[in-house]
C-alpha cells in the first residue's frame, strides 16, 4: 500500500540516482546514520547565500535584516514542528552539542540554583543510549561527583523498568534518555518514564534524534524539559542540530558557549547574558543551515510525517518478517512493531557485521556495521556488532527486497564455500 | 568480480583455520588492541627470545579480514629477527596505505600479498592491519622490557 | 593598480549582482562580519549531498568511505593553508566554538596536569578583544577562581605593551589575542608579545579570525599554542570553524564536547578517548560546511593571499586618505597602513552610526554600526558605536569611492537640514 | 526617496531639539536601558503622583530614532494615568511590530505616528522602542512601589 508517492519523492533526491561499485543501484539503508537530503533543502541553502548572505543579528543594511529574517523564519518552522514556543528553540550544531549544552550548563550552574549538580546527586541514563546522550553525562558526574546509573535493557530490547523506582531516586536530578533507540529501533515510553522523574522533581532530557525524523513529536504531549535532535538526519543540512526547552528552565540556566551576540553588556571583568535563545546562540550562526532545516521540514511536512511513519512502519514490518526466515539470522531488539520504529539491527550467525556490510556494499546496498555509537548496548547483547538497516521516507518495497536477497547471497558467499 | 577481489581464497582459508589462534602462557609481553570503529579486539601474546619471535598466539573476535590478517602475521613473522619483522611489517602497512597502487612483494610478504585488495577500501585498512599492529607494539615493548632488563643487569 | 582581474573575482559571486533598497548596486563593506561565497564553494557543497553525502567515519560503505575522504581531504586543505599538520586541524562550528573548546578544555583538567587552572593563576587577554576572545576567559576565570587581566589600547589604537612584561607575569597561565582587531584593523606583533607568554609558560591563544582570511598566516611561523578561525569569514560556509593546536598539546588535553566518533573505547562507567583531531569533533562532522571551506581555500590559493593582502591594502589607503579629508570624521584605529588590515572604523560627528549605516544602506552600501561585539574597546575610545568598513578580494576602488560619497551625502542628509 | 519616509522631519525636529533631555530628581522609579545590538542608553526618570504620570525626564546616548522617540514617548505621557500611558504604549507597540501594515492612530499617538515607517527596518524597531520600553517599565515598577507602600499603609 502507498501512503504517497514514494517514486515522486525518490526523484528529489539526486544521490539515489548514483550507481555504486559499478553499476548497481544505491540502496541507502543508513538514514539512522544520516538522511538523504531533496533538491528544495539545498536551492534554500543556495539561495540563502546568493540572495541574503549577510550576519544575522549584527547588521542594519538590507542584507541582514534578511538574513536574520530567514534565521528567525527556520526557527518559527522547527517551533512548528514540534509544537513548542519560538523562543524555546536553540540551534546547536548538532544533537551532541545540544546534550553536552545542557550538561555543561548544568555544571556551570553555582550552588544553589536549581540546575547546581554536585556529589551525592545522581544522573540517571539507560543502557540503550548513544554515546553522545551517555558520556557527556558520565562527563558531568566525574566533574561534580555525582553517581551515574542507569536502567537496564531487557533480551527483548526493551528497557526494564521494574525498579525504575529505586533508580530513579530522590538524590536524582536528571533522567537523560533516548526517545528511540538508534540499534534497536524501541520506542521508549516516555510519559510513562517521566512520571518516575516528576515525583523526584528531576529534569528529563530526551534524545529525539530518531524519533523526530521519523513520527510526530509534539513537546507539549511529552512530560520532558529538553529534546535534543539533528538537522541531518532529517533530510537538512549537516551542521546545524536542536535543543528544545522548557522557556522558564532555558532563560534561567547558565550559558554554555559564550562570545558574541549572547551578551547583554560587557565590561573587560564580567558580562550579563540574554535571554533563550540568544544566550546559547554565541557567534555568528549556522544561518544556511538553519534555513535549510526548516526547508526540510516544509518538504517533511508537505508529505506529512503521520504518512511516513506508517509507510516505515510498513518496510520494517516487511523486512522483520523476511529477515526472520533467514535460519543464521538473528534480530537484535524487539522483533514485532509495537512501539517500534524504522531501525533493523541483526546479526548473522559465522558472517561479521563487516564482512557481511562488506558484501552489501559490493550489491550496493548501504547499511551501518559496527557498534552503533552504542558500545555498552552491544555487550549487553554480547555482540561485537551488528548490521543495522533503516528506513526512511526515500525507501521502498524493492530495498527491503534487496537487503533480503543481498544478506542472503552474502550469506552463501562466506558460508557456501 | 570485485567481492572476489577483497576476500581473496587465501584470506577465507586463514579465516576459517586460524594460525597461532588461543593464547600461550609464557609471553614476554601481551597486548590488547581495539578497533575503536567497530568493536573488534585481539589480545597477542608474543615470546621474544635473543632477540628473535620464538613464539606469536593471540585471540580475539573481529571479521575475516582482521582474523585472517592475524592469522597470516603470526605465522609469518615467527621465528624472525625483532629487526626482520619490524621491517616486514613496514612492507605490509606500506603496502595497505598505498591505496591500492603497490601490490605488495611476495617473497617478503608471503599469503600477506593476498591483503593488496584491502587497500582499495579504506574502512577496511584498520582491520588488516589489526593483528599487525599489535604484533609491532608487543615487539616494541618487548624490546624496551629486555633492554630494560638489559640495563638492569649491566648496573 | 590590479594585482589580479577584480571584475572576473566579482562575476564568481553572484550575491554582488543584488540590488538593494529599489536599484541599488550592492557595494558590501561588511566582510569583517561575514564574506560572501562564490559558485565553487556552492558547488563543492551541492556535489557532496548530491554525489557523496553519508556519514563520514561511520559506515565501511562506499558513500561512507567517499564521504570520509572528502571531508579528510578538507583537513589537509585547512593544514597545508595555514602551514600545519594534518591532525592539528581540528573542525569547530566557528571560531568561538573553537576558543570555547580551549577554554572548557583547560577547565576540565584535573589538577596536576600542565593546563589546570585555579585561583591564583592569572589568564592575560586584551582591552581589543572580540567577545568571542574574553567572555570565554572570563567563565573560565569565574570558574576556576583564576584572575583575568589585560593589555590596554593607546589612543592610536595600538596595545600598550609598556607593561606587558608585569602583566604577563610568572603566574600567568593563558594569554588570548587577537591577531588583528575587528574594529581597529591593528594587526598586533604576535611573536613579539608571545616572548613574554614564553618567558613564563603560558599557553598562547591566538584569535585568528581577521587575519587567516586576508593574508598568510603560518603556524610555522606564529609561536603560538592555538589559533582560531571561522569559515564564513573567508569565502566559506556558515556553520564550519578550525581551531589549530600542537599536536602535543592538543593530544594530551581533555575533551571538551563528548560524544560519538571521538571514543576509544565506552563502558557504562567511563570512556577512553582517541588522539586529536578525533578527540575534539564527537558527533556526525559538519561534513559538507568542511568541504565547502576546502573549495574556499582553493579559491583563495589560486588568486594568491599575497595578492588579496596588497589589493585590500591599496583600498584601505584609499579609504584611509579619502575619509580623513571629511572634516565631521574622525578614524578610530591607527591612521597608517603600518600593520593595519583592511578594516576601517569611523565616527562621524553629530550623525549616530545608526543613522549613518541607515542612510548608506539606502544608497545601497552594507557597512555594520554598532559595537562590533568589542563593547569594552568602545568604551576605552569612549564611543557608543562606530561604523565600519571592511575590505575582501572582491572590493575595488569603486567600492570606495561609494562609501565617502555615501557618507558626505548621509552628513548632508542629517546635519545640512 | 524611502529615507524621508523613515526620517520623517518630525523625527529630526525631536532628535535636535530632544523634549524632557536631563534628569530631574525626585522620581518615584529610574530605570536604564541598553539596546544591546548598539550599545545605546537610555536612563528615564519618572514620577507617578495618585497614578499619573507627574514627570518623565530622561538622558542617554542613541540614534536618532531612539532619542526622537523617547522625547516623543516624554512629551505624550506627561499628565496621563498610568493605565492610559500603558495603553498608549501598547498602541505604539503594535504599530512597531506591524511591519509597515499599521500605520498608527494620530489621535491616540499624535507625533508618535512618525515612527510607522521604522516598521519597515527590523533592525531599528528596537531603537524606536527604547524609550518606550524604558517608560513602560518605569510605569510597572512604579506601580508595584505605589501598591507596595499603600499595602505597607494598610497594614
Ligand atoms: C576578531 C574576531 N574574533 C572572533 C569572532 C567570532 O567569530 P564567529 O562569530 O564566526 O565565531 C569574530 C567575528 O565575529 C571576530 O571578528
Ligand atoms: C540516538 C542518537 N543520539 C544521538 C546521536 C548523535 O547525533 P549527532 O551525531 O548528529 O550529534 C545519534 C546519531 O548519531 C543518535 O542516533
Amino acid at each position: 500500500m502507498n501512503y504517497f508517492d514514494v517514486s515522486a519523492v525518490q526523484a528529489d533526491f539526486p544521490i539515489l540516482g548514483r550507481q555504486i561499485r559499478g553499476n548497481n543501484r544505491l540502496v541507502y539503508l543508513d538514514s539512522g546514520a544520516t538522511s538523504q537530503k531533496p533538491n528544495s533543502v539545498l536551492d534554500a541553502e543556495r539561495d540563502f547565500y546568493t540572495q541574503h548572505n549577510a550576519a544575522a543579528h549584527r547588521g542594519a543594511h538590507q542584507l541582514a535584516e534578511e538574513a536574520t529574517e530567514l534565521f528567525e523564519s527556520a526557527r518559527e518552522r522547527v517551533a512548528a514542528f514540534i509544537g513548542s514556543k519560538v523562543d524555546e528553540v536553540v540551534f546547536t550544531k548538532s544533537a551532541t552539542e545540544s546534550i553536552n549544552l545542557v550538561a555543561y550548563s548544568f555544571g556551570n550552574a553555582e550552588q544553589g540554583s536549581r540546575f547546581h549538580i554536585e556529589a551525592g546527586d545522581r544522573i540517571v541514563v539507560s543502557e540503550m543510549e548513544h554515546h553522545a546522550n551517555l558520556i557527556p553525562w558520565q562527563e558531568l558526574a566525574r566533574r561534580t561527583g555525582a553517581e551515574l546509573v542507569w536502567l537496564s535493557v531487557s533480551d527483548d530490547g526493551r528497557l526494564d523498568l521494574t525498579n525504575a523506582e529505586s533508580i530513579i531516586n530522590s538524590k536524582t536530578k536528571v533522567v537523560a534518555l533516548t526517545h528511540q533507540s538508534n540499534v534497536l529501533g524501541t520506542i521508549n515510553p516516555v510519559n510513562e518514564i517521566s512520571k518516575f522523574a516528576r515525583r523526584v522533581g528531576a529534569f528529563f532530557v530526551l534524545d529525539a534524534c530518531q524519533s523526530v525524523p521519523h513520527y510526530a513529536v509534539n513537546v507539549k504531549e511529552l512530560d520532558v524539559d529538553f529534546i535534543a535532535f539533528s538537522g541531518h538526519k532529517m533530510l537538512g543540512p549537516t551542521g546545524v542540530g536542536v535543543l528544545w526547552g522548557r522557556q522558564e528552565l532555558l532563560d534561567e540556566m547558565p550559558p554554555f558557549l559564550t562570545g558574541g551576540s549572547m551578551i547583554e553588556t560587557v565590561t573587560m571583568q564580567s558580562a550579563t547574558y540574554l535571554p533563550a535563545p540568544k544566550r546559547f546562540e554565541a557567534g555568528v550562526p549556522n544561518m544556511a543551515q538553519a534555513v535549510g532545516l526548516g526547508a526540510a521540514i516544509d518538504y517533511l511536512n508537505r508529505i506529512g510525517l503521520e504518512k511516513i511513519h506508517q509507510h516505515e512502519v510498513q518496510l520494517t514490518k516487511a523486512c522483520l518478517e523476511r529477515l526472520s526466515q533467514i535460519p543464521q539470522l538473528k534480530i537484535v531488539g524487539p522483533s514485532d512493531m509495537e512501539l517500534r520504529g524504522g531501525v533493523v539491527s541483526f546479526t548473522l550467525d559465522g558472517v561479521h557485521p563487516h564482512d557481511l556490510g562488506q558484501a552489501l556494499d559490493q550489491y550496493g546496498i548501504a547499511v551501518r556495521t559496527g557498534h552503533h555509537c552504542a558500545w555498552p548496548l552491544m555487550k549487553r547483547f554480547k555482540v561485537v556488532a551488528t548490521t543495522r538497516a533503516s528506513f526512511y521516507l526515500y525507501n521502498d518495497l524493492a530495498d527491503v527486497d534487496a537487503l533480503v536477497s543481498g544478506v542472503e547471497r552474502a550469506r552463501d558467499y562466506f558460508l557456501g564455500r | 568480480m570485485e567481492l572476489d577481489s577483497l576476500y581473496q581464497e587465501v584470506i577465507l582459508e586463514h579465516y576459517k583455520r586460524p594460525q597461532n589462534k588461543g593464547l600461550l602462557p609464557n609471553q614476554t609481553v601481551q597486548v590488547h588492541h581495539v578497533n575503536t570503529s567497530c568493536g573488534d579486539e585481539i589480545t597477542l601474546n608474543l615470546k621474544l627470545t635473543n632477540g628473535v619471535i620464538s613464539e606469536i598466539s593471540w585471540d580475539g573476535v573481529g571479521c575475516s579480514i582482521s582474523q585472517a590478517s592475524t592469522s597470516v602475521v603470526s605465522e609469518l613473522l615467527k621465528g624472525k629477527s625483532s629487526d626482520a619483522a619490524l621491517s616486514v611489517i613496514e612492507t605490509f602497512q606500506a603496502m595497505l596505505q598505498s591505496k591500492g597502487s603497490d601490490r605488495g612483494d611476495e617473497s617478503i610478504l608471503e599469503d600477506g600479498v593476498a591483503f593488496a585488495g584491502v587497500a582499495k577500501f579504506p574502512a577496511r585498512v584498520k582491520c588488516a592491519l589489526l593483528g599487525w599492529m599489535a604484533t609491532k607494539d608487543a615487539i616494541s615493548q618487548s624490546l624496551a622490557l629486555t633492554g630494560n632488563n638489559a640495563k638492569k643487569e649491566q648496573k
